[in-house]
């Protein structure tokens, strides 16, 4: 039997991600402070919050017009790198996922390569450029491998969140490439990328409201 | 933190509705989403000029909306670029028919939302034309990087592609004017101070009191060196070397030069910077043929100072000395 | 101490070749001893304007001389009254022989000193009147005392006045105005910051972190009392009772609002402090006819603001709005 | 025999007295911050400095038109309140010996008379309303007793300090009236005022460098 996540679930997911995020609001700011203009968790903070406030008005049972209105949200309420970036993201895997009530595996890769590929297209930034895709980029691949390994749901999660992480903390000896962090040259090498942290805590938030109970 | 505000979280929101109470003769702003437009928008048969970015750089943007300048001013949250949906709205607001140039500062997320809005307002039927201001000779620029910052020639840009707008030039050559003020635009900035982002509540970075950052941005972003503070001769000197010998101006030139306040440096240190600038300049056969001195692209409370120079021609002359009638700037009018 | 400056005994000069530099249209500068004056000076059968005290207040003075408001600034060191031979070769300078209006802000150095050009002035055969600005409803007036400080009404006399003085009205007409605004006009100021003179390179008082001093003056001097840092609310509540009871303004009245910052205060907060005095005088039917909003008067880098009300007739709005052409002020032309 | 003091000994004096108020420009400075804007000593620096240059360009013997060169000076390069009422004070101290060539001591009585009166003329300041009138008056009156009791023109002028001296003191605790201290009210009790403490070097430097040798 192959494990679904129900639309209630994913609703789980975007607001543990949210009270994530308000929980790291000053620990991403302060990475942010250190490459960027300090911002990065008041900006992600505030388009949750504007997400959450969204999802009230939810018909209930569609996954994908759930996330696409998330995805609105961050558009119109983050601005920023991050609201464009994680409004494509969201609005990507909502497109993917359009119509259903509940989604696999298969749907997660799907909805997570489009989401990738989005996220690319708006920013133009390659692996290694010290950026959000560093964290995505491998996490959707290690999500793909254990799928093709026959790994189940919740461990193929697991694994992508775990390659997640990795990406996060390979960024820390990288020089930016994109973004703000890449006016600083080569003093932005020794911090941790803002973005590739929260996208990290966005996969771990997956993988931990979808896996358990 | 020391700020005359209330709850961080509503500085723009009550700076807007200052604004709106101060120059209803001007402006009229819009809430939610925030936009500034003039108080006779949409002006039928004119190219409109939209732009946009954080707040904290007051009077830019809002403070040049008006007859000669921008059509609209988006602000976002402090130091974060606002939302496409703004600038669809500003752009609907203003378009006469005519088109509309979006005036987008070189950040990656300007440069997102600005793209984002312009196909939402494509997808409506409207004609767009983004530029892109990049001026900072801070930053190295390579194909590889986010490239140059936007900074102190967006304002120049503004006054003089607003005129161009104002004397009925098409969306094409509105455009082009811009790309041109670009591309004849240096500019470079730096620190005494850190500035204070309000939600942030404490400096962004810290220098020690005999200190000071060379390079910097117009949000806090550290710069591309720290070193001792210098006498202002100095600080001038290297300031304007940098962005003279970027372009490289040359004996006979005739420039504009914008001495711009961080926000946080009152007007008698600007004109000691103004006199050094002078005399550099006038040292190497540069003549300054315009200038503007004051805080017009500002980084919150902020303690320091950057340089513009603008390299003119007879129509940049022309457009700059054009009637303009806003906030911030204002003359012939 | 962090400043754009080279040696602190040179500030006033640097800034004064500064400014000569940049504004040869508007003004000549005059040095040794040191005065700026318009550069159409003297206009023949125009009554002259006067005005001068310490530096360290910019743009006032020299930013105000130009066509329809000063005919002459005198600048002193920094927060130090001029001298009365400046004064008089400024007055000879400008006189179009109708007679010079010196404008003084009431600081005991001030006065001697314009008392003592005044008897020089006169002694030449010029037809001088001193009329007095003292605004400050942080001091208590007495007869027993130096009486309260000149600070915000200044400006705005600066600008009405002069606009009476380009109509043509007499030395006597333009006297009057003078004393009407002073009369009409009321201030008080906060200060988030001590400001630092640059010879004495260390601020002249300290605050802590979470501290404000409400009634500061112009010149570092200390306040009325010393308070917890609030919500910019309170504080502009605070600023305007005290204001608006002084008069005190009753429902009905109109007055010109002027928010000024102090130096180191940046555009977006003084908005902020607009929206709250909007606020205020709404809730009292006070009515903001007309408003000025930025740093005007200034206490070199001293972070806080003040707020200035000057209670409006017919005769003042004209004035006001009559054509300027200053560095520091501009409309209509 | 009357002691008198030759042209050059008042010109030693001014030239002390300059010296006096370089060594304590700091410390009549931070007396300014306490109650005023902290530049009395800076002021009456450069004032005196000036008045030092055209000591040069003056022609010998004549101590009336030499205090007047030293008036003039302070009034154009001193500003502030301290330039018109030094200023004042030396032209009156000149006024009153216009054409000598020494002077004895009811000569300096006479001119140290003419002096105060001018700068009250010039000030409008009372007794007790802490400013260098407090130094001065008391200095006057103290000069004038020693004379009418017959003592010696060092002593005269060594009791002239004293008495200002307390003059000084004595405005410690006193309630500003005049000039920038009486916008603190009360709470400008409790600090001595600078003009009178630089009235006091004045009176001070006269007697040492009158008395001695
Ligand atoms: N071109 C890009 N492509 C992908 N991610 C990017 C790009 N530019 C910036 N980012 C991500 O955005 C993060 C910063 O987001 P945020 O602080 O919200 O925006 P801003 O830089 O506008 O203040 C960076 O840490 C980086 O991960
Ligand atoms: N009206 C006055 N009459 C006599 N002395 C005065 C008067 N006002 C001020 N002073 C003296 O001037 C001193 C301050 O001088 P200074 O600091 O040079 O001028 P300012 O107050 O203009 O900065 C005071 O300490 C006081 O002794
Ligand atoms: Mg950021
Ligand atoms: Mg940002
Ligand atoms: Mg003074
Ligand atoms: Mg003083």
């Amino acid at each position: 039997m192959r494990v679904k996540v129900p639309y209630d679930r994913v609703v789980r997911w975007v607001e543990t991600f949210a009270a994530t995020i308000a929980e790291n609001k000053e620990y991403l700011t302060d990475l942010d402070s250190a490459i960027g203009d300090a911002d990065h968790g008041i900006n992600m903070d505030r388009g949750m919050r504007a997400a959450l406030a969204k999802l009230d008005g939810q018909p209930p049972g569609d996954v994908g017009a759930m996330l696409k209105a998330v995805g609105m949200a961050l558009v119109s309420s983050v601005g920023g790198a991050g609201g464009p970036l994680y409004g494509t993201l969201f609005l990507q895997l909502g497109t993917a996922t359009a119509g259903k009530s509940e989604i696999d595996a298969d749907d997660w890769l799907a909805a997570l390569t489009a989401a990738v590929v989005g996220v690319q297209a708006r920013g133009k930034a390659e692996p290694n450029d010290k950026t959000m895709v560093d964290a995505l980029l491998p996490a959707r691949d290690a999500l793909e491998e254990a799928i093709a390994e026959g790994e189940s749901f919740p461990d193929a999660l697991r694994r992508s969140a775990q390659a997640a992480e990795q990406g996060m903390k390979a960024t820390i000896p990288l020089v930016a490439r994109k973004g703000r962090a890449s006016y600083l040259g080569e003093r932005s090498a020794g911090h941790q990328d803002p973005g590739a942290t929260s996208s990290y805590l966005l996969l771990k938030t997956a993988a931990d409201t979808w896996s358990d109970g | 933190m020391k700020k005359l505000i209330n709850d961080p979280a509503d500085v723009v929101r009550e700076e807007l509705l200052g604004i709106a109470a101060a120059h209803p003769d001007l402006v009229s702003v819009h809430f939610d989403p925030n936009y500034v437009v003039r108080a006779d928008a949409p002006v039928k048969g004119k190219v409109a000029l939209v732009s946009g970015g954080g707040s904290g750089h007051e009077p830019m943007h809002g403070g040049f909306v008006g007859v000669g300048m921008l059509d609209a001013a988006c602000p976002g949250e402090v130091f974060t670029s606002p939302t496409p949906d703004q600038m669809q709205a500003a752009s609907k607001a203003v378009d006469g028919g005519v088109g509309v140039v979006h005036i987008v500062k070189n950040y990656t997320g300007d440069i997102m939302n600005f793209d984002m809005a312009a196909e939402l307002c494509r997808a409506e039927g409207a004609e767009v034309e983004a530029v892109i201001v990049d001026d900072d000779v801070a930053v190295q620029d390579s194909l590889y990087t986010a490239g140059r910052r936007g900074v102190g020639t967006t304002v120049l840009m503004e006054k003089i592609a607003g005129a161009a707008a104002q004397e009925g030039r098409s969306l094409k050559e509105v455009a082009d004017v811009c790309r041109e003020v670009n591309a004849g635009g240096r500019s470079m900035g730096m620190a005494l101070t850190s500035c204070t982002v309000p939600a942030a509540g404490k400096p962004t970075f810290e220098l020690g009191e005999d200190e000071m950052e060379i390079g910097i941005g117009i949000h806090g972003e550290p710069g591309r060196e720290r070193m001792k503070l210098k006498p202002v001769h100095d600080i001038v000197e290297m300031m304007a070397t940098a962005v003279v010998e970027d372009f490289p101006l040359k004996k006979g030139d005739r420039v504009l030069a914008f001495v711009n306040g961080m926000g946080g440096t009152p007007m008698i240190e600007l004109y000691v910077v103004f006199n050094e600038l002078q005399r550099f300049l006038s040292g190497r056969g540069i003549e300054i043929t315009r200038n503007l001195i004051g805080s017009y692209i500002t980084s919150l409370d902020m303690a320091g100072c950057s340089i513009t120079l603008l390299k003119l021609n007879d129509d940049f002359v022309r457009l700059w000395d054009a009637p303009v009638k806003t906030a911030g700037l204002r003359w012939g009018v």
